[in-house]
């Protein structure tokens, strides 16, 4: 249950039955060559797996240096790489025969994944949701419960992703016997961490194989990959940790790592738990976690995955951050030389691929994941034109 | 096993062991309830630590943690509130109740130090779990401080049993799945899951976990050692809170009479 | 040039040349191997293709009688079938050395995949778009700015779709040496229905081949598809149109084919030229075009591309008319069955699926073409159901 | 060939032909403004007939044809507006310029019936090009009517000859790419097409499209028999509107000192 020192369980004693069951029924589960083959066939039939590899000619051309690749988990159902792990964790749930799924959400992105998996699966949903996040994201609570789910507004803390994530935990403690707890991202305590690495890993090695077809046989100069939970990025990295492959995870800097609006957990934070697992994170000295900042909805969590942590700390994986402003600028930049939206968060790792494929030979290629559509974005695009502000 | 602990343990009552949140509504409140508490019959103190990210806590506690660190309470001058309660003649062991996260960045070392030096008597960490305490737990020793454990109703058996005989302080058992807060009901079993534990436990087994009423707390004489009484007295506090700050005799009278009106008429 | 009576050129002089130039480059491009593989692979790694026939299994159990497939058009990147056409001329554009690009756009879906394939392949692009349009899509009106596109306001007529595609074809009129017209659907001059058909077949022939290998090569019962210009629809029943396969094109019934508030061209039009091409179309007894209406921005057109009116009077293809109510029931029952908010015009088809399966044998088959997915529709759902006006 | 056509054909003037669309702003004004270019010196005259979606024409006669829409003018009332103007006495050739669905819709040969019976001499639809418009041309023949041609400066060679040499009434060419509406410059080369068309007509070649100015009327003298003017003429009318509705004679008056400001000195 550890990456170093980081990970664990740090969870009350009420449900540590309850992971136990969870880790004893997903290594079983993932022995088991049938669901295996039921978990592929599914992200293949109804989330359209395999994405494609896509080569951005005109944006490698009029950046210069290395030629960049796009991993496109952009065009999942849903728009983002968050439904591979919603549906490899809904498959265990009914293999567990759990009927009720509980969920976090920050945007509503991981909230939208979860009742579309709940949906599908005849699951019931609850999605835990702070107050302010609700106001905010009105699009994606209609969407929610269009798919049927019960959205639970969070007035507790922040109000926000933080806060919804403790809210789900507190209402898992409650209703653990009969209810799965779905969570978004690499983090939470053993075996999350493990479980959504191995839902997520279909991304790295998918690309792995798509670059090696049109690169004969070569593995990629560069990956790279935002980081906010690190689900996408600790999917893309998976099978290439092992390997001779320079690895970059990039965090929002926000306003700037050296202002107090960023969520740049790696660079700035330090050791310590946050929903049930010791990994960083922002906080102050005494301990109180603090609200993180990103123009980005899903990399504005103060903690991080905990192998994410320790990737860092063995220097496995170079973490950078980029500012709001740098996202945004590659995200246009995408837009007009490929025609194609990403996701603010996907943005961070556009723009920090530009960076370092400049300095990189024409003869060299770098993979960024492009964790996600923009669709979702254009509110906050649109308000950031007009200098307006980020709520509406 | 400090003497605190033996009088504790040597007692023949039902044991009531409130709770309360350290800094909620100010510093010198927290000194002055806890006194009350003790002149009630209190057998021990939990000192709540505020904190941003309360997992396991109810609506009830959660505001009083944002009470406390609108007063700056930390986990440090928690610590140092024992040796002013102490100095103003408390005399019931006092646990610490602390998220792990918070320990982590005062320093375990440092705080063991600190808390043997101020005379708490245990520290109760409700984030971290028998599998991931075995360190603490070691140091806790070092420093005559029981790590108080937690056993719920899904606790395995196997660990109940050897929960039961590691046992400092009390065991703390979970009446009912959730976070801290008031409740009407309680589970069916929780009976035989009570039982089990006094069988296994060395040390006194107490119930906490939604006891709100005399009836409820007396429901439980008989297959426990005592109980502790959170959510109902923090929200007491809460209702108090302006007399507290600004009236405050007048509203440790009210507060005992409340803690009489709640406690079994044996107990006190 | 034509299909039975329908079709032809019914456009001005001046560009009379341009769509001979246009057919001779298209019948070229379409004989020469190049371009049919450069177009199959910008297909699958731009937009992800082959898009996945997904098997409704909770939806067609509930639902009573055949089982139904979704042809998740949904998935292809820009959210809709649209972008297989567009990516289908804009690579004939390039390949006529033609560097500007000129659309007509409703809600703004085509506008959006136009500015798409603009911005990939290095093309200046104009969006014609009514005013009345702008106000309500300006999320979309925002994407194409991105992407780089120059949205033009059209203030003529009723400020909708079928005016932006007048004022598309005047601006083609004038600008016809250099610029390439890319069409959004099925409609318009010879040989616009012809290309359009060719770039959008690839639905069909994938979900022949997709269904004939889980069906044990049995072609399926039934093909259901909306029909506003009818492009998807087109392309979906390419392949079976010379097969023994019953086909089903939905029209939007709006408000009820008996009110004036529809956009049922079939069912209630008569035979006319609009935008360059005889076909059905909805008008006043002296020949006026009438604005249509349908709670779906892509149904809503007052024409129907030639082909449909030709298999309409041949009786190949049945075509149905679907009420906003009926579409919006089935949406909602494809969300909370399947995970799946489809698009209002998918819908449609997914209604009339629903009644159609229900009187059919349980081992049989039905597939419908979820042309799009419905996230550009939440505001009007959202809207709708809180009974509010059309507009936001 | 009537004998209004071959009057157009024998003059040696530069030959006048004004566009006013049916209608506007109301079908008395038409009528006294079609009577007024007659004697302004129009040689024929073209009539438009509102449409809601006219995609060959331009702002100017878009908002022309709302008007005359808005006076619930049509097809079948355009071409009787026609008998009327002969019955008050208009000699010149008449065209009506219709887009093909109003055909349709109509009926081409209750059309073709109607528009020889009300003294009509031609037909112009806009977007029924030679490719399409074999029916027609053969139905127009049997009831005396040209069915006019147009041709553009992108019209292929061999079209253009084909188009010339099977022309009626009179070869309408496009001066300039796009749709109608006034313009300040005309497209380089546009005096080859001319010469090229004039060449190969066997009526006489008109110009048309963005006339708008006697300096640029008199600029095609010599590479053209005669000249349309639309636009202009329309947005005039636009101007005058109120005056046309309720203070008909005096706006008349304006209206043809502003066509005589137009016109070619010599044409008059």
């Amino acid at each position: 249950g550890r990456y170093g020192v980081f990970g664990g369980k740090y969870v009350p004693e009420t449900i540590m039955f309850a992971l136990e069951e969870l880790e004893a029924a997903f290594d079983e589960a993932i022995q088991d060559r049938e669901f295996n083959e039921l978990f592929q066939r599914e992200l293949a039939i109804y989330s359209g797996r395999p994405t494609p590899l896509t080569k951005a000619d005109r944006l490698s051309e009029s950046n210069g240096g290395a030629s960049i690749y796009l991993k496109r988990e952009d065009l999942n159902h849903t728009g983002a790489h968050k439904i591979n792990n919603a549906i490899g964790q809904a498959l265990l749930a009914v293999r567990m025969g759990k009927k009720k799924i509980i969920a976090e959400t920050g945007a509503g992105q991981h909230g939208v994944a979860a009742a579309t998996v709940a949906a599908k699966y005849g699951l019931s949903c609850k999605v835990y949701m702070g107050k302010e996040d609700i106001r905010r994201q009105s699009l994606n609570v209609f969407r929610m419960k269009l798919l049927g789910a019960e959205v639970i507004e969070v007035t507790s803390g922040s109000q926000t992703l933080k806060d919804a994530t403790n809210e789900a935990i507190r209402e898992w403690v409650a209703a653990v016997e009969d209810t799965f707890y779905l969570i978004g991202s690499a983090v939470g305590p053993y075996p999350y961490p493990k479980m959504v690495k191995q839902f997520q890993q279909v991304i790295g090695y998918e690309t792995e194989s798509q670059f090696k077809e049109v690169q004969q046989g070569k593995l990629p100069d560069a990956v790279v990959a935002c980081v906010g939970g690190g689900s996408n990025a600790i999917g893309m990295f998976a099978p290439f940790i092992e390997k001779d492959v320079p690895l970059y995870g990039v965090e929002a800097a926000g306003m700037g790592v050296e202002t107090a609006q960023h969520a740049a957990t790696l660079s700035k934070g330090s050791n310590g738990v946050i929903h049930g697992s010791l990994t960083k994170l922002l906080q102050t000295s005494e301990g109180q976690i603090t609200e993180p900042y990103s123009i980005s909805a899903g990399l504005d969590y103060p903690g991080i995955g905990p192998e994410h942590a320790y990737l860092h700390e063995t220097k496995r994986v170079t973490y950078e951050a980029v500012t709001d402003e740098e996202a945004l600028h590659a995200l246009k930049l995408l837009c007009e030389n490929e025609g194609i939206l990403c996701a603010l968060e996907s943005a961070h790792a556009v723009a920090y691929s530009l960076k370092l494929a400049k300095n990189m030979r024409k003869d060299q290629q770098v993979v960024v994941c492009l964790s996600g559509r923009g669709d979702k974005d254009v509110h906050t695009l649109m308000d950031f034109e007009e200098g307006g502000n980020k709520d509406e | 096993m400090n003497k605190r602990w033996e009088a504790f343990h040597d007692s023949s009552d039902y044991r009531f062991t409130p709770y309360i949140m350290a800094g909620d509504p100010c510093e010198e409140a927290t000194i002055e309830l806890s006194l009350a508490l003790e002149q009630c019959g209190a057998h021990a103190l939990e000192l709540g630590v505020p904190y941003s990210d309360p997992l396991a806590d109810g609506p009830v506690i959660q505001r009083a943690g944002m009470r406390g660190l609108a007063q700056n309470m930390n986990l440090e001058k928690t610590v140092k509130l024992v040796s002013k309660l102490r100095e103003r003649g408390l005399k019931i062991p006092v646990i610490i109740f602390t998220y792990y996260n918070l320990l982590l960045q005062l320093g375990e070392n440092r705080f063991l130090k600190l808390a043997e030096d101020s005379g708490v008597d245990g520290v109760l960490v409700p984030d971290l779990p028998y599998e991931e305490s075995g360190y603490l737990q070691k140091m806790c020793s070092d420093h005559n401080l029981a790590l108080i454990s937690l056993v719920s109703p899904t606790t395995r058996e196997e660990k109940l049993v050897r929960l039961g005989s590691e046992a400092e302080g009390f065991l703390y058992c979970i009446s009912s799945l959730g976070v801290t807060g008031i409740r009407n009901e309680f589970r069916a079993g929780l009976d035989d899951f009570l039982k089990a534990a006094k069988q296994n436990s060395r040390v006194p087994v107490l119930v906490g976990f939604g006891l709100s009423t005399r009836e409820q707390i007396q429901q439980f004489d008989g297959s426990s050692d005592g109980f502790i009484v959170g959510s109902a007295i923090v929200k007491k506090i809460e209702e108090l809170e302006s007399d507290l700050l600004t009236n405050r005799e007048e509203a440790i009278k009210t507060f005992k009479s409340y803690i009489e009106s709640l406690l079994p008429v044996y107990s006190r």
